[in-house]
């Protein structure tokens, strides 16, 4: 039987039952520790309608940017966009739907959803445009936001490590959002760079549990690098 | 004279204490790190999820996973850890970060701060700088006094959407350093050479001038 | 003849699928594990942080930092992971368990269960139960159909403070199989060689009797 | 200067401004992976009127069930107890109060509380004695209840190896609490098995990074099992 074997070894399959008008949360940062094969893979089965929840949107021509040129975004979840000419030409032409949220507030979104926790209250945004439309409460004498969970239909996630039973383990701070996006997806998809044999990974050291995750594939990575700053 | 950029990161640099946890923001605050007094150790935090930010790297340790939330290439320093972004915003909101450097449009009596979004512009978003000024007790924020056209930056009301609301109790301008209390301004210190005078006419809110406002010092 | 201890867990572990995540309570729910079907992979989450317990120790692997849920020593298997609280009640909550196995006193034809507390007898706690059933899907109570004193604990109220409210739809006892349906028991199978009379007689909330009620069957 | 030197020698220094009064959140679950000496240390200083917040409170004689010998707690916040008679004594003499809370919502109070998170929804307890006197309301056409965070005066926590910068890692299963304990402290004090060189500790194998952590002490355990259970 196939127990917990999670791999698999297309990315067809990978994302097989994408359909239009589905939510996909993504990992990443920039272009940091984002799963760049599986959005290739979003933009060649040329799905449309999406919400894609990230952090950011990537840039012309790499990461969820390359979703923008045949717009199969619809809606964007993010905290800072517009790094690149297309989502600001289509954001103002009203081909594209943009809720900006809090950095924070949007991480912790994510891990509510994949905790069960459907709201939660924090300061953040407390008196800013971000508070319209959403309740404010007192606790210990100061006013919070109460801000929803996110959840996905997919969760699309860069790894380092992963083993066939889908424990991961991320490299530095290509860890960012991708951990908190496993948890948040119906059914999750997780790239990385190296398959390792089950028992590898220390128990105690494993950043995405299995239990979060549906699939697993290994693929190979340009990582593209936004702002290369180096020291003389 | 204003104060150069470099000596506004040097200014803010004097607020740092030995065991800080920082948060430097992008533009001018990044500067306060090259800043730290002789002898002693502060740590800085970046939001991506590093905690102990080090120098950029060389061209031979440069690598793609290791980034700052400015989105540049960095190095950690010995005694880092790195975590998710739930995790980092976590000490931020927990109000475990000592303090917390940003720029800003404006800043007005009440605290309240105006610095990611200016209407009929585009919008790229707050990116983690509302979870920062609600999340922090102490918190500097570094920007001009006034705008190019002389316009002040220090108002009775914001007139930009907000970042955060009466969360601002520290501002040095290149002219001044002033502090918020009870609805107004305090100058608590002007730039070499700068006229009471002049702070004053580029000061629209309330500002209240002591008897005495010592011109900063460098060493 | 009511079904022992073994068989129950036997009957319970009829249920396991291939590749499921389960949590078993302390008890009956505990011995499941001695009984998954040849050939198929579970993997046993223990709400202390543990994903992937394995057996008890041996002498020589016994270890103070390595426990389960009950408080025993156990291992971890090849595969497993070890987490804060917090992430293994994330877990639980977010509905990411297949299938979990807990005890009851008493549950109703509206799904409720009470399994923590009796009334005016010392209260130890709910631990994790509160948890496991308002997270999960999937849950089987395993119990006793009636008290020793011949009391029903199939009812068509709570009569105990409840552990969670219409979170319960599948109940094994001693005498029988039953699902809840539409503010009903619907009686599925029984225990080898007991007749319907018997069970009908020990339900006191309402149950449905199909009219071809099989019984159990054990490899 | 110190820095971020956080390693102090004795444990009278580890415990130093706690009074009576206060609230003190523990790390642990039954006796694994408790701060057992941290705890001796409160017992030898005879603070009274503590509130305490921990799944368990120890057994007769070890952990926190030696601070019940001189009655030094007043509350507990826990989700079993009762593992002691002299617990059982106290209780039911009305010398102590008790607020039992379902497990997985007191890690995540722990959780909320060292976020800034003041407080958030779960549908654990949700018609049972949990809920009294609680707000409930409806998400997605379910119920949940609103549970308020926890914060303590002093957090003490049980690590395996420390870094004189106090960040730590934990031994297998005796993580459990310990992490979410360490960010809801005023001041945190993690006494530790090892301490290890700065640097040591890989940094995204981190659990507690130091900025939660006020005091690291290096002790030696006496680590009591509840139920030694083995193989034949």
């Amino acid at each position: 039987m196939a127990g917990f074997d999670k791999v698999v070894v297309s990315y067809e399959e990978a994302m097989s039952g994408l359909e239009d008008g589905m939510t996909i949360i993504a990992g990443g940062f920039g272009l940091c520790g984002i799963p760049e094969n599986l959005i290739a893979e979003i933009k060649r089965r040329q799905t449309k309608g999406l919400t894609v929840v990230s952090n950011n949107c990537g840039v012309d021509g790499f990461g969820l940017g390359i979703l923008l040129e045949d717009k199969q975004i619809k809606k964007m979840i993010a905290s800072y966009v517009g790094e690149n000419a297309l989502f600001e030409q289509q954001l103002l032409n009203g081909e594209l739907e943009v809720d900006l949220t809090p950095q924070g507030t949007l991480a912790e979104k994510m891990r509510a959803g994949g905790a069960g926790i459907p709201a939660f209250y924090t300061a953040t945004g407390v008196g800013t445009p971000v508070a319209e439309g959403k309740e404010t409460r007192s606790f210990h004498d100061r006013e919070y936001l109460l801000e929803e969970s996110i959840t996905g239909d997919f969760a699309i996630v860069k790894g380092w490590k992963a083993d066939r039973f889908g424990n991961v383990i991320y490299r530095h701070t290509a860890q960012n959002f991708n951990p908190l996006a496993a948890t948040a997806g119906k059914i999750t998809v997780v790239e990385v760079e190296e398959i390792v044999e089950v028992g590898e990974l220390e128990p105690s050291q494993i950043h995405t549990p299995g239990i979060y995750v549906d699939r697993v594939i290994q693929g190979s990575f340009e990582k593209r690098i936004e702002k290369v700053t180096v020291r003389s | 004279m204003a104060l150069s950029r470099e000596q506004m990161a040097q200014r803010v640099a004097q607020e740092l204490r030995d065991g800080f946890y920082v948060n430097l923001g992008i533009g001018i605050p990044t500067l306060v790190a090259n800043y730290v007094p002789e002898g002693m150790d502060v740590m800085l935090q970046s939001e991506n999820g590093l905690l102990g930010m080090g120098a950029f790297p060389t061209e031979e340790t440069l690598d793609a996973d290791m980034i700052n939330a400015g989105k540049q290439t960095v190095t950690a320093v010995a005694g880092a850890s790195i975590f998710s972004s739930a995790e980092s915003f976590a000490m931020i909101r927990g109000g475990h970060v000592d303090l917390t450097v940003l720029g800003a449009f404006e800043v007005d009596v009440n605290g309240n701060i105006a610095s990611w979004m200016i209407p009929n512009k585009l919008v790229k978003g707050m990116g983690g700088a509302m979870d920062l000024v609600a999340g922090a007790d102490n918190i500097i924020v570094t920007m001009t006094h006034a705008s190019k056209s002389g316009e002040s930056k220090l108002l009775s009301n914001c007139s930009l959407p907000l970042t955060g609301k009466g969360c601002i109790k520290k501002v040095l301008t290149d002219l001044a350093w002033l502090e918020i209390e009870n609805g107004c301004f305090v100058l608590k210190e002007r730039a070499p050479g700068v006229s009471i005078e002049e702070i004053k006419e580029k000061t629209a809110g309330e500002l209240i001038v002591p008897d005495h406002v010592p011109e900063m010092t460098f060493a």
